[in-house]
Order: C-alpha cells, then structure tokens, then sequence
C-alpha cells in the first residue's frame, strides 16, 4: 500500500518530489536506461580486449536472456494489476516436455507447438480461475502451481529429457538464425512491441493498470477486473510455454529443469524495468531492459573469470549501484 | 512406490525399467569388464569389486521372511544416473520382498536432508539407502539412524565419523576418478595430443564431481602436457552450462576442446558450440545421458565420456543390505568400473550402463 | 479581542510545484480563541498553505511566527511540537486499523507492563463518539467505514488530541447538517478553551454561522481578509470567484413529461435491515433527489442498483425490462451510471492520470480500430476539464496532485462522458467551490432536458433543493416520504422530514 | 492494491461484499486454523498406522519447521509493512559458517552467537539503509542481497562446511532436548509468544501494522515511517541470523546452503497465515501455523512413500485444497 503514500504528498516513497508535468514523468520508468547503459560502459571499458563487445557475444547475451524477456512481458501485465506469477519457470518446463513429447510422437511442428503452448495456457487458467473465483491469493495459487507442475514435469518422463530431431522446430524456436540476426531476437523484438502496444494503447492495456491501480474505483468504471485478472494469467501461461517452446528448440529437447527458478528473474527484470510490485505502473520496454541488463551483467562477470560466489557477491552490488546510479542520473 | 515406476513403463523406450530375473543368484552385470579401480574409498581403503557380490536364492528366501523394508534418500533425483539407480534398487528390492516405503530429494540441501532421515525413520524401516548430500553436516542425523538399528548402505560418498561395519555396511560407488580419466583421454585421443582446452566444473564442496575433475585435470597435465587448459568456469546448476561455455567461447575463439563435469550442463555446452558455429569444438563429459547419447551417435560434438554403471550399482547397494539383514561381513568399499564411451562403443555402453536396448532414436542417429 | 496580537502567523508564503506557482506570498493570520474561514475556489492554494503550517511541504519562501516566535516547521513532528493539528482533506487514517486504533494511534495508554491498553482507548474512544453523537463501533476497522463516518472518525482523532492550533480541511463535506451542527458546538467549546481554528469549507452557510474572520485565497493570491460580521455572503462569493455571480443557486420549476413509461423501476429492494423493502420509479428527464442521514441507507440503495454492493432481494426494471445486474458492468450495459461518494476508494486511480481517469469508463468508445484513439481521448479528456473548469496544469497531470475538489470534478466528468440513461449521483459535489456546484447544477439540468432520468443524493440540503423535480426521504432505511418539489417551500420543512418526524 | 479493495469493503477480491458492523471478521486470520487442522485429520486418518502420529514425528515436524517459523516470525512484520525480504535464506547460511568460523577459532559460545547473530544485524541494517535512504523497492534491495550474502557465503569458505564440536552449543541451538522436549519448541514458543506480544500490544507493532495500512497517514500521525521499515528489517536480519545459528546446532556445522531458498517457505508461511502481501494486516500465530501446516504437509507425503515428483505435485494441491476448505469451513 506503499501507492496510497503518494496520495497525499504525491512524491514516491523518497520523499523528494520530483513529478514532472510531462507525460506523467515517473523515475521508475527511466532508472533502468541509465542503469543500463552504465552498466554496458563499464563492462566495455573493463573488457575490451575480452570479446565482451563483440557482436557474437552481444548477440549471446540477447539469445541468454530471450526467454526471461518473453516471459517478463507477460509478467509485467500480471504485476500491473497488483497480482504475482510464481509458475512461470514450472511452465516452461512442463511446455518444453509437452511439445518435445508431442514432437517425438510424430504430431509435427504444428502439433508440438499447440501442445507446449495449450499447456502454459492450462496452467494459466488453472492459476485465473483459482485466483478469481476463490480468492485465494495470487501469491499462495502460483506458488501451489509452481510445485504441481514442477512435479508434473518431474514425472511426466520420470526426469528424462525428451530429445527434439525435428531441425526446422530447433530453428525457429531458439536455434537458428537469420542471416547474422539470430531468431530468439526477433522473437523478442516481435513480443515486446506487441505487448507494449497492448499495454499501452489498448482498453485491455489501460483497464489492466487501472485494475492494478484501484480495484474497486475500476470496477466502478465498468472494469470486468475478474476478466482482466484472468487474461493477465492465460497471458503469463501462454508466453512462459512460449519460452519453455524456446528452450527446447535452443537445447534440441524438453528437460524438466529448463526454467526453474526463472520466476525471481523474471520478477527482478520487471521490477527493475520500473513496473510496481503493488500495480497500477507497468512499463514494457522497461522490463526488457532489465533483463538484458541482469543478462549482461551475468554475462560480463562470467568473461572477468570471477568464482560463482565472487558473480554472485559482485551482481548483488551491481544491481543496487546501478539503481542508485540511475537515480542520480535521473534527479541530474 | 509403484506409481513412480508405473509411470515409467509406459514412457519414453529409454526408461523402460529393465526386468529382473526372478530366480537364480542376485547379482549384478557379470559382462562387467573387470578394470583397474582408480578411486579409493574415503577410508583410503581398496575397492572391491561390485561382481564379487552375489545373493543365492536361499539367501533371497531368508530375506523375503523378514518381510523387510527400505528407504531411499537421494541428494537429487533429477538425472538419468539417480534414475537408473533408483529403479535397480526398487527392482532388487522387489526380488528380496523387500517394501521401498519412502523415496525423498533433498535437492542438494543438507539440512532438507537431515529432516528426510528424521521423518523417513519415524516408519522405522530396516535399511536407509542414501547419498549424503554432505559428509560433515548430516553426520549426526546417520549417526541417530544408525543408533536406531537402521542399516546404512551409502553410495557415493560417507557421512564423517561413521565407522564401517558398525555405522554402516558399506560404500557403493562409481569410479569417479576414473570416470574423469576416461573422459580426459577421450579428449586427448581426439586432439591428437595438442591444443587448448576449457574446463565447466561444478563450483562446489561435493565429493564426486571434485575427484572426476581432479581426475580429468591430472591426467591432462601428467599425461598431455601438450594440451593446456586455458579456461575454467563454474557452475552451480545443470542450467548452467550454456551461459558459462558461451562466455568460453567468447573469450577463447582459439579453443580445442571443453570437458563438461557432467552430462546435463554438457548439453549446455552443446547449445554454445552450436552457437557459435563451432562444430569442429571436442566435447566430453561424464554420465551417458540420453541427450549427450545422441548427440555423440549423430556425429556431434560429443566425442566420448566416462559412464558410471548406475543400475549394477543400485543392485550392488541391494544385495550389501541383503548382506546385512543376514548378518553377513560385507566389504566396506565397493565399486563399478568407469566406462569409456564413445560413438563407437555407444550400442555396448548403453546396453552395459542401462541394461537395455539403446533407444531408437540414438540407434537411427548411430547409422 | 480586536488588539490581541495573533497566535499564528504565516508570512509572505510562496510555493511552487514544478516551476508553477500555487502559492504567491500569502499572509495569513490567525488569533487565539479565533475561528478563522480560509476560503477560495478548487485549487486556490488552501490545503497546500495549510500543508506547509503542518509540515507536509515546506514553503520555498516566507516565515511562520508562533506567539511571536519564528518557528521553523519542516515536517509533522514539527508541527506536533508546536501544537499544530489537522484533520486532513484526503484523509489520515488507516483503513486496516480499528476507529480506537487510529484515534490514538502514537497516543496509546500502556499498562504498568508497557504494553498497549486497547481497553481504555476503545473505553474513551466511545465516550468521544457519544459526545460526537455518531454510532460507531471504536472496534470497527476504518476500512469498513463509509465516508461520512471516516469523516468523523478523523474529526475524533483531532479533537482528542492536545493543540492549540487546530486546521480542519473541509470538515463536514461529507456530513450532514445533523453531524455539522454537533461539530459546531464542539468548535465553540474549543474556541473557549482559546485554541486557534483554522476552518475551511466550501459550504458559504457555515462560514457566517461559526467563524470570526474570513481570509479568501484566488489562484494562490491573498485577495481579502475580513471581519465575518462586517460580510455577507455575496461579497464571498465575489471574492472568491473574481467577479459576481449572476446565476443564483435556485430551484427552476422544468418540463417533463410524466405520463410516459419509466425508464428506471425498483422494486422491493431489500438489504438486511439497512434497506427494507424499497420502491421507486424514474422517468426521462425528471431529477429525483435522496434526502436522509447519514447511515440511511441511501448509498447502499444505490450500490445495490449498480451491482456494486449486497442485494438481499428486489427487481430492477430499466426501460420496463426486468435486468440482471451482478456487477457495474452489467450495469453500465444496461444503460445505469454511479458517480460514487468515495472517490479516493470507488472514483478515481489516484496515481494515474486526470485523462486516463476520464477515459476510463468509456474505453468502447475511444476505439479506433484495435486502439484507443489517443487524439479523441484526449479531445474528450480537454473538453471536461474547460466544461467543469477543473483546475490541472494539463491532462496528463496524476490525479492525486490535484486540489480535492478538482478531484471530485473528475469523478464527474468521468461518467458525464459515458452518456448514460439514467445517471446517480451518490453526494456529486463534496468539496466542489461554489463556482462549480453551479454548473455542475447547470450540466445536470441539461442532461435531464436531453431525456435522462436523474437520481441525486446529497447531503446539502440546498443543492438538493435546487436540483430535483421530486425528492425521496430515506430514514432508517425505508422510503419514508415522497414530495414533489414545489411543494416543499422551506429547507426547513425537508429538514424536519429527513429526521423522521 | 489489491487491499485497498478490500479495506474498504471487508472482502477478499472475490467481489461479494460481507461487510459487517460487527467486529470485522476478517477470513485471512483464521483460514489457516482450519486448513491446518483438516490437513492433521488427514494425514492422521490415511497415516495412523505408519508412524505420523507418533510423539516423535509430531516433534520432528516442530524441528524441521522451527527456522522457518523463526524467519517467518520477522517476516510477518516486514510483510505487515508492505515490504518484503528475499534475503533471510542468505542471511541463515552466512550466519551459520560465521558463527561456526568464530566457535572453530575459539570465541567460545557466547563470542559464536554474538557474531552469527550480528551478521544477521549487519545485513538486515543494509538491507533497511538502502530501503529508507536511497528508497530502492525493497524486492530489489533484498534480492540483490540475497545474491550478495549468498555469494560470500560461498566465497567465505570455498562451500566447505564448517563443523561445530562445542557441544553447549549444539545443544542448545538446535540439537538439544529437555525432557521430551526438543530445545527448538521451546525457541519457537518463546520466538512466537514475544513477536505476538510485540505486533499486538506495543506501538511499535501498531505503527508497523499503521505503516502497512496507509503510509503517508501514518507519517502525518506522527509514526516514524522509516525508523519503523529499518526497525523491521534488522529484525528479520536478526532472527534469520539466529534461524543460522539453529540450522548450525542442529545440524553441527556451518555450511553455505543452509535456509537457501528458504524465503519462498517463509514468505509462503506469512502469507498462508494470513498476512497481507499489500501491508497493515498480519498475524504471527498465522504465520507459525502456515509453517506447521508445510511442515506437516513435507513430512506426511514422505511417509506417505510417495515419488519425489509425487510429492511436489500433490503438496501444491493440498495447499490450495485446504485453503479452500478453510474458507469453507469459515463461511460455515
Ligand atoms: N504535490 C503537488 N504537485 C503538483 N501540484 C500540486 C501539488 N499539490 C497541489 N498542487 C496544485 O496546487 C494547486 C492548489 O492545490 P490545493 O490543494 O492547495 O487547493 P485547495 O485550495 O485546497 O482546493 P480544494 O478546495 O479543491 O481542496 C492545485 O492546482 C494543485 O493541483
Ligand atoms: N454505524 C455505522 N458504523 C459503521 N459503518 C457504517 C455505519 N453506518 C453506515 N455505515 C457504512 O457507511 C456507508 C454509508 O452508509 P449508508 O449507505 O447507510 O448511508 P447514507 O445514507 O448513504 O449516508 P451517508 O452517505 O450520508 O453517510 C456504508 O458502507 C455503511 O456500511
Ligand atoms: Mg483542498
Ligand atoms: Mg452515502
């Protein structure tokens, strides 16, 4: 309820008031391109001469994070109404399984990808309609659907990964690319500007943040806030099957750990995009911003040759210095 | 614990659960080559070998009138290894009328471990058969057990401070080290003794993917001083591998050669060659996984790697808590061979590793 | 009392936001024992100069004397410890905590262990309500709360607490003249007690009934300071509105026809024992108002026609066709519109902007293909906010900067823009200036000359009189009188009907 | 804002619209009773005959549980004022190598709690100083130190395990018992009974709860919106610094996977307790029911001998199922 403070002083949670009287000026939604490009300058100085700057490896890094991007897409929406989404990295796994198996048992293309899709839109249903009609929190839903299909995965092929042959599946799902430009971009480019124009310039879009941003004042406006809340989940389900269809056409199988523990990527990609836990703001370009810089930042401490736990200690530091310096940047 | 193998029969041909024989002597694979054990156990102590165990039928009888039970308690269940394992427990078990009342997954955490062995000794079965996540933390929890009267069998790796023979009947493993030696002449045989090399370890305190790195970085540096490893990068779980290969790749264009620590983050390091357009990179690792399998049969950039035989071993680790219901001495430390794998042996192995046909689909990618 | 040097005095105040000056050195002075009226249009700078007294912003310039004494005020704990107390406009309370809970809340009495002693906060919290003559529950969360009753809970809060310098913003916007004379009476026991009020109202009524001097703000300039006996009413609205006001606030006898069929028919409405067995019928282009106390039932008669709350039993007909509403969107299709009364909580998305919020409900119609036209959006957005003359540096300003009354013109422009058959209006002008209640009276009047039917409720007794055609007196949750509205002649005659007699 | 929906009208999302004059019965603080104890029927009824009703298992449920009912104690306030700490799984594990590393270097017991439990003050003081100075959301903030502290807890000793042979200590972190009685129950009562006393009978519970509900009205009620979120924080610091201790004397030794992953459990417990992820409402007898209930759930589907992926699905579905009932058995 952090939101109600701004009510009465009309300042975020710093105190400092710094609105703008420009389209509706909000640090959060800008924090992260200066935290961003920060973070891009720094690693280009320090690794130079280390191949980070080389396009094979810019290109990698887009390929790595593709799927936490597709999925915060979707998540961004969900957070937007104020709700959460903790099954999307059991989604995609189970979907990587679903369409590897359904590849494997001769359905084709077209049939896999109907299978790995439906499935991430059964969950999210499932996830809708326990939210909606019995109120169960959206936190406690997911997080029961995160284990279900987590285990679903698990034993669905005993743990066995399914290998996918189908070549022209791995190519368009992860795999191949296009002349230089590797297909998980496009993908990417492709979701993101759907979404963004969903989001903003859309009654879906609009109705979606004012859901988040009063519930009731929107359901006095007319809003079906029950209908949003489900869409937003078949949303999530969808695009997290979308990713587990790319992880298995990038790895050439279904395996039932692609994904897991994405869910707290996910989320910090859209958090750190400008998107507020408690809904009503929701920025799109924003959130995949934040994951190719989560991306990068992973990828430019794997290049400095650092120890796993010196990644982990120094990305923690990262992420703060990087906000903190985007805010600076932001107040000049 | 018929669900989970129900399951598995009516899955993918790779996992069809193999039959046993039930009558005869229980035994494990008797084609098993006998090998030079590399590996000692943590005692220091010699192995012995897994095909100098053996239940006859009147052993079996006897057994089957204790109307036993069994717990199994996993680090991980998630590979095709553990897989294997714990369907040959499940399968020799079944033979000795042995019940598998509980099978629990502690996920690599050692304390969700030491709650599993509370909560699986509260059903105060007969035998605990388990891979300790860590050997200095769950001590005190096999030590508990094992002062309940519960017969310890380990694989893999001992929890400190228990004692052989009165702690636990004994130790089963794979030979780790020679599972990294296996893949570090594949890599050498394929390099032609020369050329620079990246390492994928495992970053962290665990016992087995520690000796098969071990393994793989001596016999390079003492036998290949031709081959220099160039690059290391650690991971800590099997989603891992791709991100830090990839990174390899970048940094190293001139790379020969990377050893994955095991299978699954192998598949990683696949997806980054394939990446980067590097079909001509030598990839080997250890655990002959489905994935890696094909990979190698189609020509891949899997050459080879070093196979544990889970299933003989999860029949070991059945008759040495057979030979403990008997009150039979059991040897402290026994183990497999380490196998080496590669696509010309890749029918054998998996017939060796798996005790069944290798799946169809490595089979057309073999031709 | 004339020589006495003021208790308070604000000097040479200027504040801006964002480059644009709200505040223009205002001087504002008040005497102990004194109620003063500050008053100007939405937006003139009110709460903003009394938020700077307590601490919520800080001037960019000028100085605060206190007995004399510059006093340096640069947040709440300041102003605590200068004595200075406020019942704020937007409200101070928190929704999740009980009424005792935030009457004390940082006041609590503890026990000799130290902890809380809820007993004796719940004990005087309903001794201060029985004072108050309100019938609230100290154990009742304030979230449950309909806005009148917060309205008093706040004032509670206020009047339990030790000051010397006490502000109300707009006290009684949502209180009936019941509440407000009770409130009153209050105020003059404080003013005895030599505290200093500081009092702000839109309702020009009151002003002259409690308050000693007057201090009129217009676009953030002090414009007069007067004595309250040497003014009358038209010389503040004058002030106030920068020129005199021709159109009075006066009922006009209007045309309708009465022998069609009724667009909107309730019947039998029943909701546990707060609405019992209600009946009423509306037809095109009439105005019916809602006359009742607080807690009549009047705001959950109209939810429960809306969808928006419980419904125990009752048909609704709309056009003579028996329609099924569960939610506000059954009932927008239905051709229904509610201008809600608590427009932080049902009216507005406070943190998004004046046009989206305008838009909102009317999306369908912004279509342009599969997207929101955004010129036609904000064509609409610009003409509500010339129309209802809302105060806002532009459409795009986040509602929650914007004055309380021009808060409220949102809320109405909102569903003005929908174009509905029958609109209600639950309270549509709570701390709306005397400017704007006029026109508000005037678009509502039109919408009813274009065919609508009206239904308005309202606790101002004048406002109401001015408007409906007809006027309907809830008590106790039943229809307890009808009257055609010619046939009332004084405000006093309604009066005596809403207390039941 | 999910709750300003239902402050205002006494409701779950769900849209029907119970409000009440009477003393607002709120279904979140009591869905969890109910759920817990259909849950115990359950298991107790399928499972009399295999040991779950047995004192001992009963007890070791109470000792698998104890941590995350500590840190779910601390977590109840940091919900309660609508911030959230992903940290206190790191915080557990540094504490218990740090505390060990002191015992191993001889700073005797006292010298090996002092420093584990400062750890825990120290990161949790970090953690509150980034939230209230700099205003960074306090998702990002706690996210980043989850990785930070995980990363040094790695780094501290190279993932080896520390082992602790001072015996006090084990005995009374942990591994001890008093009669029939596990030290860990009586942590957890005493934990319980001061976190209940605190939330519900001192002011600086009420302005937590205050904070919560409506941040800015509790500034102009003169609470200290800030010191209260810093307060908040070094207490879950603290008590995750002692969940560390716990997991050392419980398990001899210091190791850096010690409560990994342990905030989902944590937060899951609150919020199943009833807590609202939104602020202003929280229950600390709640929260330790939710951990029992998991703790129950953990240990009823392993004697139940189910599969590993078994387990995690149906757990999913027994959370959501009691939830469900427990909302049933309110409605009556
Ligand atoms: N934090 C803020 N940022 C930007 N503008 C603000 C802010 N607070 C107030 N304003 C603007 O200052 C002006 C004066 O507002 P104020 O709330 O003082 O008016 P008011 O006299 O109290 O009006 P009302 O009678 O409607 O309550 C308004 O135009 C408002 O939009
Ligand atoms: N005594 C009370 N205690 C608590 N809440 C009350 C009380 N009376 C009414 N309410 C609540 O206040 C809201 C408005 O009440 P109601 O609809 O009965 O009044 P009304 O006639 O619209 O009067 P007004 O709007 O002037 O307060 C409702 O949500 C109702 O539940
Ligand atoms: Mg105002
Ligand atoms: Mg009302």
């Amino acid at each position: 309820m952090q939101s109600k403070d701004s009510n009465l002083n009309g300042t975020v949670a710093v105190g400092s008031h710094t609105v703008s009287r420009k389209k509706t000026f909000d640090w959060r939604n800008y924090i992260v391109y200066f935290a961003f490009i920060g973070v891009i300058i720094y690693f280009s100085v320090t690794l130079h001469d280390q191949g980070f700057v080389s396009t094979d490896n810019l290109l990698n890094i887009i390929r790595q994070t593709a799927m936490i991007s597709l999925m915060g897409l979707a998540m961004t929406f969900v957070i937007s109404t104020g709700e959460i989404d903790l099954s999307v990295g059991s989604i995609a796994a189970l979907s990587s399984l679903t369409a590897a198996l359904a590849l494997q048992a001769g359905y084709g293309m077209i049939g896999g990808v109907a299978v790995g899709l439906g499935t991430g839109l059964l969950v999210g249903l499932v996830n809708g309609l326990l939210l909606t009609k019995l109120g169960i929190p959206s936190f406690l839903v997911t997080l029961a659907t995160l284990g279900t299909v987590g285990g679903l995965a698990m034993w669905i092929t005993d743990t066995a990964p399914v290998p996918i042959v189908d070549a022209t599946f791995n190519f368009v799902f992860g795999s191949g690319d296009i002349g230089p430009i590797p297909i998980l971009l496009i993908w990417t480019i492709v979701a993101t500007i759907i979404a963004h124009l969903l989001l903003r310039k859309t009654s879906f879009g609009r109705q979606t943040l004012a859901t988040g941003g009063n519930e009731s004042a929107a359901r006095f406006s007319g809003v079906n806030t029950q209908r949003i809340k489900l869409l937003v989940f078949l949303g999530s389900g969808f695009m997290a099957g979308f990713a587990g269809l790319l992880y298995a056409g990038r790895m050439h199988a279904g395996r039932f750990t692609f994904g897991q523990g994405d869910e707290l990527s996910v989320i910090a990609a859209v958090i750190l995009g400008g998107t507020s836990l408690f809904g009503g703001v929701g920025t799109v370009i924003g959130t995949v911003i934040g994951s190719l810089m989560i991306g990068t930042i992973n990828n430019g401490l794997i290049i400095m040759g650092l120890d796993v736990s010196q990644q982990m200690m120094i990305k923690g530091l990262i992420i703060i210095l990087a906000v903190a310096f985007g805010r600076k940047a932001i107040k000049r | 614990a018929c669900g989970g193998q129900q399951a598995t029969t009516d899955k993918e041909p790779a996992n069809k659960t193999v039959e046993m024989p039930d009558t005869g002597s229980l035994t494990i694979n008797p084609e098993i080559e006998d090998k030079e054990i590399l590996g000692t156990g943590p005692f220091g102590e010699q192995a012995v070998s897994a095909k100098t165990l053996e239940l006859t039928e009147e052993d079996i009888a006897k057994i089957k009138e204790g109307s036993y039970t069994a717990a199994l308690v996993m680090h991980y269940s998630g590979t095709d290894y553990m897989t294997a394992q714990t369907d040959a427990l499940k399968a020799s078990f079944e033979r000795m009328g042995v019940e598998v009342i509980a099978v629990t997954d502690a996920q690599f955490k050692a304390e969700k471990q030491v709650s599993d062995i509370e909560t699986v000794t509260a059903k105060k079965p007969d035998i605990i058969v388990s891979v300790p996540v860590d050997p200095v933390s769950t001590a005190a929890a096999y030590k508990k057990a094992a002062d309940a009267g519960i017969k310890l069998v380990f694989m893999d790796g001992t929890a400190q401070g228990l004692e052989p023979g009165k702690d636990f009947v004994s130790i089963v493993s794979g030979d780790n080290y020679g599972n990294g030696v296996e893949a570090a002449e594949v890599m050498a045989e394929e390099l032609d003794g020369k050329g620079k090399i990246g390492v994928v370890f495992h970053d962290a305190d665990f016992f087995v993917t520690k000796q098969r790195q071990t393994a793989f970085e001596e016999t390079i540096k003492e036998k290949y001083p031709d081959i220099e490893i160039v690059a290391h990068g650690g991971i800590t779980g099997p989603n891992d591998g791709e991100k830090v290969a990839s990174a390899m790749l970048t940094q190293h264009q001139d790379l020969d050669g990377i050893f994955a620590i095991w299978d699954v983050p192998g598949e990683g390091v696949v997806s980054a060659a394939r990446t980067a357009g590097r079909d001509d990179l030598v990839i080997t690792t250890t655990d002959l996984g489905t994935n890696v399998g094909l990979e190698m049969a189609s020509g891949g950039t899997v050459k080879g790697l070093g196979a544990q035989l889970p299933y003989d071993q999860g029949i070991a680790e059945a008759i040495l808590a057979g030979y403990a219901l008997l009150d039979k001495e059991a040897p402290s430390y026994v183990t497999t061979p380490a196998v080496q794998v590669t696509k010309e042996n890749l029918e054998e192995s998996w017939q060796l590793v798996y005790r069944q046909d290798v799946p169809e689909l490595i089979q057309s990618a073999i031709q | 009392m004339r020589l006495e040097k003021p208790m308070l005095s604000m000097k040479n105040i200027s504040k801006a936001f964002n480059g644009i000056t709200v505040l223009d050195s205002v001087d504002f002075s008040v005497k102990k024992g004194e109620v003063h009226a500050l008053m100007g249009g939405n937006g003139a700078g009110k709460s903003t100069l009394m938020k700077i007294l307590t601490g919520v912003y800080s001037a960019d310039q000028g100085e605060i004397y206190i007995d004399d004494q510059l006093v340096e005020i640069k947040n709440t704990d300041d102003a605590r410890k200068n004595y200075i107390s406020m019942i704020f406009q937007e409200f101070s309370l928190i929704p999740t905590l009980t009424v005792a809970q935030n009457i004390f809340l940082t006041r609590e009495d503890k026990t000799s262990f130290g902890l809380l002693n809820d007993k004796e906060c719940v004990e005087k919290t309903r001794k201060l309500l029985q004072e108050l003559e309100v019938d609230i529950d100290p154990n009742e969360l304030v979230g449950n709360l309909g806005v009148g009753y917060w309205q008093m809970t706040e004032i509670a809060k206020a009047l339990s607490q030790e000051t010397k310098i006490l502000v109300m913003d707009e006290p009684t916007a949502s209180l009936t003249k019941k509440e407000t004379k009770i409130l009153f009476s209050f105020i003059n026991q404080l003013k005895s007690k030599g505290y200093a009020i500081i009092y702000i109202s839109h309702r020009m009524d009151e002003i002259l009934e409690i308050c000693d001097r007057i201090t009129i703000l217009r676009d953030g300039k002090h414009v007069a300071t007067e004595d309250c006996k040497q003014i009358d009413l038209d010389m503040v609205i004058q002030y106030i509105v920068g020129s005199s006001m021709d159109k009075a606030f006066e009922w006009k006898e209007r045309e309708y026809a009465t022998d069609v069929a009724p667009v909107l028919e309730v019947k039998n409405l029943s909701i546990g024992s707060k609405v019992q067995d209600v009946n009423f019928n509306l037809y095109p282009g009439e105005i019916v108002g809602i006359a009742g106390l607080m807690g009549s039932g009047r705001t959950e008669t109209v939810s429960a026609i809306f969808g928006t709350g419980p419904k125990d039993s009752g048909d609704i007909n709309v056009n003579g066709q028996p329609v099924t509403i569960k939610t506000a969107t059954d009932a927008i299709k239905a051709g229904l519109a509610l201008i809600p009364e608590d427009r932080r909580v049902q009216g507005l998305v406070l943190e998004h902007s004046v046009k989206d919020n305008v838009i909102l409900p009317i999306l369908s119609k912004m279509q342009k293909g599969l997207f929101i036209d955004n010129k036609k959006a904000d064509k609409v957005a610009n003409d509500f906010v010339k129309k209802l003359n809302i105060k806002t540096d532009d459409i795009y300003k986040t509602t929650n900067l914007l004055s309380g009354g021009n808060q409220q013109k949102i809320v109405l422009a909102k569903w003005l823009a929908n174009d509905p058959s029958v609109l209600m209006l639950d309270e549509p002008t709570i701390g709306v200036d005397i400017g704007a209640k006029t026109e508000i009276v005037d678009v509502v009047r039109e919408l009813a000359d274009s065919g609508k039917a009206i239904l308005v409720i309202s606790s101002e007794l004048p406002e109401l009189l001015a408007l409906s055609d007809r006027i309907l007196v809830m008590h106790e949750g039943r229809i307890i009188r009808e009257m055609q509205r010619r046939e009332i002649h004084t405000e006093e005659e309604l009066q005596h009907a809403i207390q039941g007699f």
